[in-house]
């Protein structure tokens, strides 16, 4: 029951996440809700593993090993783009991503 | 025995509760910072630490008490000096 | 009770999520970031994953956190010209977004049950690693290429990083923002000591409990950089040759060990039963180190020109 | 008794959401970097809460980890909000 809804919480932070990354224009609001859309996938992939519950393991543990990889590759990720980000406005003096 | 300790730790996690309650009443009705930073860290840590010993019978060895009250004690210390720094900072900002 | 601890702490997480995506003020937004990814970690504990929940509070909510909000510092300074997105895009992105959220949610709603799982294979295979704890064993046994892997990502990363600063800044400091606060350097002084002990428990009990090297570097970076912070640590040169050491320690051994398994076990990445064990101790040991080392790089951000910094 | 416990924590996650809901609207940067000190000590005070409740002691070490990272959060941001 809990497992279901926090996949559907997951789902939503998806939604959420997915919608600023395409509407709000400032790039580190983009990394922002990229990492918000990235929560609610991780979050989708660990209620997998709970499903997956048996013997005396609360949860998948091979799925949920695979969850720390993906945390810190994301972490890796999050931070690439903000050095890209202030990179782009040091060189341009703007923080934007179209190049009107 | 076992009424007695549940009694125990209900009344003290109940204790708990209600700092925390004081603490975010704080925060809803203080008018500036420097008051809600006081309700803040004053009235939730004693409540942490109302909650922690209403735990501590429960945990069932020592050492696992001993790292409650150090989980305290760590948040007790952390949450003062950070909150010492947000008030100079506050006060910095308020007064040009 | 629990259900409505449940759904209180889901409807928590969605406000903290749409306040990040949409409030208007940017620090509130990352403010309301760091509070997602530091309550993250109770719904990973809700979820049963308290290994996850350790490396979501280290990762997401702390050092990420400290990431963002330096580089919103630093792009204040700039002129933000901001175009909003005009109303169709906006309804458009909606829509895309409600449909995908909906489409994930029919998935979770209909998933095969009884689920599958790797829970008994991973029980019946866990005494040969000589760990106790199947996520640990997953990590560095298993699935060890995806760490050993993961490990060159970080690496990558950074060099990704470093390759951004001005030719100017090449082999020189990152730059550190310093506050020699009385109250900041009390905490700078006796936190990390109480954070290096922590680090080095999470990894050593990793074997049975949770916690594991991810989680422990990370609390290491993390009192490194609030010592540096303080002023009481300095970042390192990028080109310094211990800096350099320290970063591949971790990787090199891995791979050295994963390697000598060719001729020990026959694999790739495959250990001797007898000596599993110290094996991955040996492993681990370095790991920390070039993890947080690593970690700590990456929010510090490319070496800056002399004088700048 | 994990009942209590459970309602017990729901109490204090709910006066936690509050709080934070309050400090994030501000106004100064001080007022929303309260946003990581209160989860500093009232999700420890949940998670404690929830270890009695289930009897997964374990839970303990993340509260070890809540503070620790709840602390430097706090720092980064008022570093963040120190340099305009």
């Amino acid at each position: 029951m809990s497992a279901d809804l926090y996949g559907l919480c997951g789902a939503a932070l998806v939604g959420i996440g997915l919608y600023g990354l395409i509407v709000q224009p400032h790039p580190l609001r983009k990394i922002l809700a990229f990492n918000i859309l990235g929560g609610g996938v991780f979050l989708l992939f660990g209620v997998f593993a709970r499903r997956g519950a048996a013997l005396s393991l609360p949860g998948d543990p091979v799925p949920q090993a695979l969850l720390i990889t993906g945390l810190v590759v994301s972490f890796a990720a999050t931070a690439l783009a903000v050095a890209l980000l202030l990179r782009l406005a040091a060189e341009t003096g703007r923080a934007r991503l179209d190049d009107e | 025995m076992t009424l007695l300790r549940d009694l125990f730790s209900i009344v003290a996690i109940c204790a708990g509760g209600f700092f925390f309650l004081a603490g975010t009443v704080g925060l809803l009705r203080f008018p500036d910072m420097l008051t809600r930073l006081h309700a803040l860290t004053k009235a939730d840590n004693l409540g942490l630490g109302l909650i922690v010993l209403g735990l501590l019978p429960r945990v069932g060895s020592v050492l696992g008490g001993v790292k409650l009250v150090a989980v305290w004690a760590l948040a007790l210390l952390a949450s003062a000096c950070v909150s010492q720094v947000a008030a100079r900072m506050g006060r910095l900002r308020d007064e040009p | 009770m629990s259900l409505g601890l449940d759904l209180l702490l889901a409807a928590l997480m969605l406000g903290l999520a749409g306040w990040t995506v949409l409030g208007r003020d940017m620090f509130a937004a990352i403010a309301a970031f760091i509070a997602y990814g530091l309550l993250l970690g109770i719904v990973w504990v809700r979820v049963g994953a308290l290994d996850v929940a350790l490396t979501e509070a280290a990762v997401g909510g702390g050092v990420t956190g400290g990431l963002l909000i330096a580089a919103w510092a630093r792009l204040r300074a700039t002129a933000m010209v901001e175009r909003k997105a005009g109303a169709g895009l906006a309804v458009l992105a909606a829509l895309a977004s409600l449909g995908v959220a909906v489409l994930l949610a029919a998935v979770v709603l209909h998933l095969p049950q009884p689920a599958p799982t790797l829970v008994p294979e991973a029980m019946a295979n866990l005494a040969p690693t000589g760990l106790g704890n199947p996520v640990s064993a997953t990590l560095m046994a298993w699935r060890a290429l995806d760490t050993l892997l993961e490990k060159l990502v970080l690496l990558l990363a950074l060099l990704g990083i470093w390759s951004v600063a001005p030719d100017a800044a090449w082999g020189a400091r990152p730059a550190a923002s310093v506050d020699r606060d009385g109250a900041l350097t009390f905490l700078a002084q006796f936190l990390p000591p109480v954070g290096v002990v922590v680090g080095i428990y999470t990894v050593w009990t990793s074997a049975d409990a949770p916690g594991g090297a991810f989680q422990g570097g990370t609390i290491l970076a993390a009192m490194w950089l609030l010592a540096v912070r303080a002023g009481l640590a300095d970042l390192p040169r990028v080109a310094s040759r211990w800096l350099r050491l320290a970063l591949v320690a971790g990787p090199a051994v891995f791979l050295a060990v994963g390697l000598a398994g060719f001729v020990l076990a026959g694999h790739f990445l495959a250990y001797p039963e007898a000596v599993a064990k110290p094996l991955i101790v040996l492993i681990e040991a370095p790991m920390i180190l070039s993890i947080g080392v690593s970690l700590a790089l990456m929010v510090a951000g490319p070496p800056v020109p002399k004088g700048d910094a | 008794m994990p009942e209590f416990l459970f309602a017990a924590a729901l109490f204090v996650l709910l006066m936690v959401a509050v709080g934070l809901l309050r400090i994030l609207r501000g106004p100064t940067p001080a007022d929303r970097m309260m946003a990581a000190q209160l989860l500093g000590t009232g999700g420890i005070a949940v998670l404690l809460l929830l270890a009695a409740a289930t009897g997964e002691w374990t839970m303990a070490d993340m509260g070890i980890f809540l503070a620790l990272l709840a602390a430097f959060a706090a720092v980064a941001l008022m570093a963040g909000a120190d340099r305009s």
